[in-house]
């Protein structure tokens, strides 16, 4: 076998600096990122990167930063296994690898001055964040905005400081739901959907932008489709395995989408009928 | 551009030796009883020129079973890009295998390109052997049409009694006839030999499923998420044979390896299966095929309909490699014949 | 004078498996000396019951991991005894190179890695990579060579995969007897290399009159895989009469039983083939033996190592002659067979019994099935070489102690763990098969 | 600081730590790496210090569990080695026998000598960190987990079956040789070592993480194969690992 190198294909890597790390939880690391040519990373809310620790692999990570703060780009890493915990090794100073951004860059105008619902899961709220501080960066070109968010504990609520300055100065409806409440807790306790039903939206206004675990997806949806809330106004974040990132691999079909390229974000209308998707 | 020739049997080892003053040689060798495979030829006595389809098709010479993508060093931090390729001429490729390295084409020109595979297909020379008849009842080339060659070869031979009638698909493939000087220009006579030839092929050839061409996408849609699989795939083992064989899977894997003082390695991709486990289990513990059923009806789902709403193909060339290989005997045909029965279209 | 000596080595090493040496001398008696086998129990006889032959010497060589080729072979022999399947010449061929590498790995490591460094005065090859590197590697090199030449023959060395009965599931191609001839070449050079620096080191001087025995026969080779069983005190037998001479007993310190033919005890492996068969040693190895002063008769069991020297100049000379021979004959690739679990019928099978015996690295090893009709095992017996030298390595030790009462603890300590290592125990395999006893 | 690595063996051939010797002088490059500090079957030195135990052989008496569990208490890493460990290997066969039954027929009256217990994976006994699977193991799936070892991370034993490597070594597949082979419901890793000369897969890697179990079986009946070879093949290195599905499924 011959070999020769080139310069560019679409496993290269560019490198980039972390510029600073700090856990959120036991298992969950923040790292602020900075490309080492000082360029800036040209995505949208809901895109991805994959990460790379030569020797260990390569992993897709959601992008949790909005692209109208620029110089960096953030990411949210929980130790999942072999690469993640790798990555939570790195310190501030070290340099890793990233592809990137990949995933479809979704129109922002079709929701641009409408009322939002972010419906998080757990980490869910790590891509969706992108879009909350996107919304917040252009807080008058939007309507009404109310996160709600369902964790398992209080422990695991994740950007806790965020949160309230979203709530305090940003006119933004927070409410939020724990599997198992501790003592000290005073929110909701059950789960997500339990949310929605007290919530008052206008439907056709209304776009609801959908992040969590596999299992939550489908109700949470029909709790908004029972509120009103239009097939196309719902946009999803899918998870799925995913190698390559450039709709080659297989891993992450979702029927006839390939999630790395047609996703991961979607909108329900799109992909309710997909017999894997849901 | 002259487009057909015609070469004398007896200078077939001729044309052969030609060809490896050229470039590396590989064509089907036998392997076992009922097995063949594409070999590097050191010894032109050892191709088999009938053979049924080899165990793997030639897309490992495209796609291989592992390469490598980058190299890299943690120390310096420096990556390169690196592309595996060979300078490699493939005698005796079949009819339906013309077919599943143009779905492969398909997907790795699509935008992102594949820059691995697009460079490593530009020094292959295809030289393509047309079947006259079946290989044996478990290809479905009839009905999926892929018994007469369209294109996707420099070099096509279709066998006659005493001599071989050569198409010409590309300039590479006119250059090498040039060059040989083995070959003669055909003749009227000839081309009236092919004519019957293929209209004889007609006749042999007959859709085996009991479905038309154009409904076969249909079914898939139908039978989707049905019962109309019930049972199929009772004894089916996941051991991802089907998919290796098939000439027209291409997922895989993607992993680094690094010597033992884990300074220099690189990242290698591997075929990889949707039969396997764990292929699309993601880290909360989620697996979205748990069930080996689901896992075929995806393999039928990417053969019948979704590459058929994305590249207008289906991604089957009736190559029979999945029905022959499988230690479960589930078969491609009677699963197509066993849905059509169940489904009404 | 007088002297108390309490010796308690458990877990010997640098053998393969587990044994302590125990020795109590009070006021110069000797209490106790003992060689204590303490492996666990792993009970293969029982597992072979109602297994099919085709898959006993898959089993089988998971009995030690050191001479699996040795144990896969007399399985098959056992097997292809019981059914009356006869090997082909090529076959036989092939059997006794793929021996002969097994019996060369299994020497080399035992003199480089488990003997020498007692005699450079370490305690493992380890210290030896920065004193001896050039040793160190020629050790490393020929023992991989050896797996190589195994990989070619079987496929691998630890657990071959295609020796089956009825022959092999793969045959060499003619590159690979190429490969496996320069091979043999360059071991030439490093055995060369070998003896010389065994003509360097000094070996304990100690003699004990025992009994000898090995396979014999009346072909002109140093035989290893045909013949019969024969001893220095003049017996000899046919292997399928083993039970009949062999006396297996039990002692109350040992998990492993131990055996006496015609005195109290008596020694297999390499000293003892070479007592009984020297005559038939190649050219090279008779020199070999010259050179390193190893006399036929020798009574001194650590000249054991020595003999294994000789045996590998042997293997070497003789798997090359076997290398050549088919390279002129050409290896017929027809014989080539495909088995399993003879689920294809390939191989006729009926019900008998069947006795293998074969010379394995450490002595000889008998397999003994006896089968059903459809070549399902009945009963299953086999005797291992170490379990056949326990008892001779004992009565050495009881005429070591006294001799070397005068020396420290520490020195008799190693002289007895030299002795027992000497005779290249294979711990695991002995205790596999054998009535056991604990000390009670 | 190079991590100190000690070789414990239990029950089995010690086959798998010779492997390890078998590396030629690539092992002097592994020594390199990591500082060996207990290696009984060609070492004297008897490090009690370690971090990383690699254990070969399974666990077959009580004693054997008492000794695993010391062990355990002082090392960072477990590395289970080899069949007998990883899964009890061909020693757990004797675990379809009844224990006194067997223990009868090979030690006849003296069996209540015996401190026997059912064989034992060693992660049946204690927490393992890293599996390295195989009767023999494969050299070099044993490196790649040396180097997971070496740089922290977890080592993922493929989720295909041995399959999937015979058919990208395009091998003749056995079934089409008229025989049975354990490759399509047996853990890949091995590259397919045996077909590759021409045997076939015997299974050593064990089970596939989730085998079609009752499917094999079927299919090997349809092969020919003697329902009760076909349930002796199975359990030949399955044994303790179907003990776990069925207590699996009860859960
Ligand atoms: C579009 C997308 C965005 C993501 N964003 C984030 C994020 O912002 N933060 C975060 O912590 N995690 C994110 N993940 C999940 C993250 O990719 C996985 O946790 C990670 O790949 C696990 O790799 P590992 O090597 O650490 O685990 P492994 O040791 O490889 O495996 C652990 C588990 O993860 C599964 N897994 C392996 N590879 C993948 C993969 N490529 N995708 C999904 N699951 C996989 C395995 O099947 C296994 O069950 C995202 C995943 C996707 C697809
Ligand atoms: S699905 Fe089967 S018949 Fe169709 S191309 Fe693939 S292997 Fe051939
Ligand atoms: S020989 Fe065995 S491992 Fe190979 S494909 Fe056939 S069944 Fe699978
Ligand atoms: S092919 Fe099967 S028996 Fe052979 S090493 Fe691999 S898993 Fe073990």
């Amino acid at each position: 076998m011959n070999k020769k190198t080139i310069k560019h294909s679409s496993y290269t890597l560019k490198p980039a600096h972390i510029i600073e790390t700090k856990y959120l939880t036991d298992d969950i690391k923040y790292f602020k990122l900075r490309f080492t040519d000082g360029t800036d990373l040209d995505y949208t809310p809901g895109q991805f990167v994959m990460v790379s620790m030569c020797g260990v692999g390569e992993v897709p990570i959601s992008i949790s930063s909005t692209p109208t703060r620029k110089g960096f780009f953030e990411l949210v890493i929980r130790k999942a296994g072999k690469v993640t915990s790798d990555i939570h090794s790195l310190k501030t100073g070290d340099k890793i690898g990233i592809r990137g951004p990949m995933g479809r860059k979704i129109p922002l105008s079709t929701i641009e001055g409408k009322d939002l619902i972010f419906v998080a899961g757990g980490l869910g709220i790590v891509p969706l964040r992108s879009f909350i501080d996107f919304v917040l960066d252009n807080r008058r070109d939007f309507g009404k905005v109310e996160i709600l968010l369902g964790c398992k504990t209080p422990e695991e609520i994740l950007f806790k400081d965020e949160i309230k300055d979203w709530e305090e100065t940003l006119n933004v409806e927070f409410n939020c739901t724990v599997d198992k409440a501790d003592p000290k807790w005073k929110g909701n306790v059950g789960l997500i959907t339990s949310l929605i039903p007290s919530i008052f939206v206008y439907p056709e206004r209304t776009y609801a932008i959908v992040c969590g675990p596999p299992i939550m997806y489908k109700f949470v949806i029909k709790a908004l489709l029972e509120k009103g809330i239009k097939e196309d106004h719902i946009i999803l974040s899918l998870e799925r395995h995913m190698k390559c990132g450039v709709g080659k691999c297989g891993h992450c079909q979702i029927g006839n989408y390939y999630c790395c390229q047609d996703g991961p974000v979607f909108f329900y209308h799109e992909i309710k009928n997909n017999w894997e998707a849901l | 551009m002259q487009r057909y020739y015609v070469l004398n049997k007896n200078k077939l080892i001729n044309f052969l030796s030609f060809i490896q003053s050229r470039s590396k040689l590989a064509a089907p060798v036998k392997k076992g009883e009922k097995s063949y495979a594409f070999e590097y030829i050191t010894d032109l006595e050892k191709i088999a020129l009938h053979y049924l389809p080899t165990i793997l098709p030639v897309k490992k010479y495209f796609l291989p079973q592992r390469e490598t993508l980058i190299e890299f060093n943690k120390k310096t931090r420096k990556t390169t890009h690196v592309i595996e390729f060979e300078e490699l001429t493939l005698f005796g490729v079949h009819t339906c295998d013309l077919v599943g390295m143009q779905c492969l084409n398909a997907v790795m020109v699509e935008d992102p390109k594949d820059i691995n595979y697009l460079e490593r297909k530009n020094k292959l020379t295809v030289i393509a052997f047309e079947c006259n008849s079946y290989c044996d009842e478990h290809a479905t080339c009839g009905i999926m049409r892929t018994f007469i060659p369209s294109s996707g070869y420099d070099i096509l031979f279709t066998e006659f009694d005493t001599y071989f009638l050569i198409h010409i698909g590309t300039t590479k493939g006119s250059e090498i006839v040039n060059e040989s000087r083995l070959f003669d220009v055909a003749q009227k006579e000839h081309f009236d030999e092919l004519n019957k030839l293929r209209k004889r092929k007609e006749e042999i050839f007959k859709p085996e499923i009991n479905a038309s061409y154009d409904e076969l996408k249909k079914l898939m849609e139908r039978a989707c998420c049905t019962g109309a699989w019930e049972g199929i795939f009772d004894k089916c083992l996941s051991c991802g044979t089907c998919t290796n064989v098939c000439p027209t899977c291409y997922c895989f894997d993607i992993n680094d390896d690094i010597d033992l003082n884990l300074l220099n390695g690189c990242r290698m991709r591997t075929w990889d299966s949707c039969q396997n486990e764990g292929f699309a289990k993601v880290a909360g513990g989620e697996n979205f095929r748990e069930e080996r059923k689901n896992r075929q009806v995806h393999r039928y789902m990417r053969k019948f309909k979704y590459p058929v709403d994305k590249y207008n193909m289906y991604f089957c060339t009736g190559c029979g490699r999945c029905s022959r290989a499988c230690v479960a005997k589930i078969s491609l045909k009677e699963t197509m014949n066993l849905l059509s029965e169940r489904i009404k279209l | 004078m007088p002297k108390t000596v309490y010796v308690n080595v458990e877990y010997l090493t640098r053998v393969e498996g587990h044994g302590n040496i125990v020795v109590n001398v009070t006021d110069g008696n000797i209490e106790k000396c003992n060689l204590e086998i303490v492996e666990a129990p792993r009970l293969f006889e029982g597992m072979l019951r109602g297994r099919s032959i085709f898959e006993a010497q898959h089993i089988t060589s998971r009995i030690c991991g050191i001479c699996s080729c040795g144990h896969t072979l007399a399985s098959l022999q056992a097997a292809e005894d019981a059914i009356g399947f006869k090997q082909s010449a090529q076959t036989e061929k092939l059997r006794k190179l793929l021996l002969y590498q097994e019996i060369l790995d299994s020497h080399i490591l035992h003199i480089y890695l488990l003997a020498a460094p007692d005699l450079l005065g370490v305690k493992s090859f380890v210290p030896l990579i920065n004193s001896h590197n050039d040793v160190v590697r020629r050790a490393l090199r020929m023992k991989k060579e050896c797996n190589n030449m195994c990989e070619i023959i079987a496929g691998r060395h630890v657990h071959p995969i295609s020796t089956t009965v009825g022959g092999f599931t793969k045959l060499p191609k003619e590159s690979e007897l190429d490969r496996m001839r320069q091979i043999m070449e360059r071991m030439q050079e490093d055995m060369e290399a070998t003896v010389e620096l065994l003509t360097t080191l000094t070996f304990p001087s100690f003699e004990r009159d025992t009994e000898y025995v090995a396979i014999v026969n009346d072909e002109n080779e140093y035989p290893f895989l045909e013949g019969d069983v024969g001893s220095t005190d003049g017996v000899r037998f046919d292997k399928h009469e083993y039970k009949n001479y062999i006396n297996e007993f039990v002692v109350p310190h040992s998990t492993a039983k131990h055996t006496k033919l015609s005195r109290d005890s008596y020694m297999v492996g390499a000293l003892a083939r070479y007592n009984l068969n020297h005559e038939k040693l190649n050219s090279e190895a008779k020199k070999a033996a010259l050179k390193l002063k190893l006399e036929p008769g020798t009574k001194n069991p650590y000249l054991n190592t020595v003999a294994q020297a000789v045996e590998s100049v042997y293997c070497i000379e003789e798997s090359i002659k076997i290398i050549d021979e088919l390279k002129e004959t050409g290896v017929k690739h027809d014989e080539k067979i495909t088995v399993g679990l003879n689920e294809n019928k390939n191989i006729p099978v009926k019900a008998g019994r069947g006795i293998g015996a074969v010379e394995v690295p450490r002595g000889i090893l008998f397999h003994d099935y006896e089968i059903d009709a459809e070549g399902r095992i009945i009963n299953a017996n086999c005797m291992i070489p170490t379990n056949q030298n326990l008892n001779n390595i004992e009565r050495d030790m009881r005429k070591l102690v006294p001799e070397i009462l005068e020396k420290t603890e520490e020195e008799i300590t190693l002289f007895l763990e030299m002795l027992v290592r000497a005779y290249d125990p294979c711990i695991s395999c002995s205790t596999h098969f054998l009535n056991v006893k604990f000390v009670k | 600081m190079k991590p100190k690595v000690a070789f414990f063996d239990f029950a089995c051939c010690e086959g798998c730590q010779l492997q390890v010797a078998n590396f030629g002088e690539e092992l002097l490059d592994i020594l390199e790496v990591v500082d060996v500090v207990n290696f009984r079957e060609v070492m004297s030195e008897n490090g009690e210090d370690y971090d990383i135990a690699i254990i070969e052989g399974s666990i077959t008496n009580q004693h054997a569990v008492e000794r695993i569990k010391k062990i355990r208490e002082k090392a960072k890493i477990v590395i289970a080695y080899g069949a007998c460990a990883c899964t009890g290997g061909i020693n757990a066969m004797k675990n379809n026998f009844e224990m006194p039954e067997i223990m009868h027929y090979v030690y006849k009256d003296d069996a209540k000598y015996f401190d026997t217990i059912p064989t034992k994976a060693v992660d049946q006994v204690v927490k393992v960190d890293y599996y390295v699977h195989g009767c023999p193991v494969y050299p070099k799936e044993f490196v790649d987990v040396l180097k997971c070892v070496l740089q922290g991370v977890e080592y993922k034993v493929p989720e295909k079956s041995v399959c999937t490597e015979c058919k990208l070594n395009e091998n003749e597949c056995m079934f089409d040789k008229g025989l049975t082979c354990m490759g399509p419901i047996t853990k890949a890793g091995c590259n397919s070592w045996c077909i590759n000369n021409g045997n076939i897969c015997f299974g050593c890697r064990g089970f596939v993480e989730n085998p079609a179990k009752n499917a094999a079986i079927e299919v090997l009946k349809d092969h020919g194969l003697n329902p009760e070879l076909i349930i002796k093949k199975i359990n030949m290195y399955n044994t303790v690992l179907d003990e776990k599905l069925k207590k699996k499924g009860e859960e």
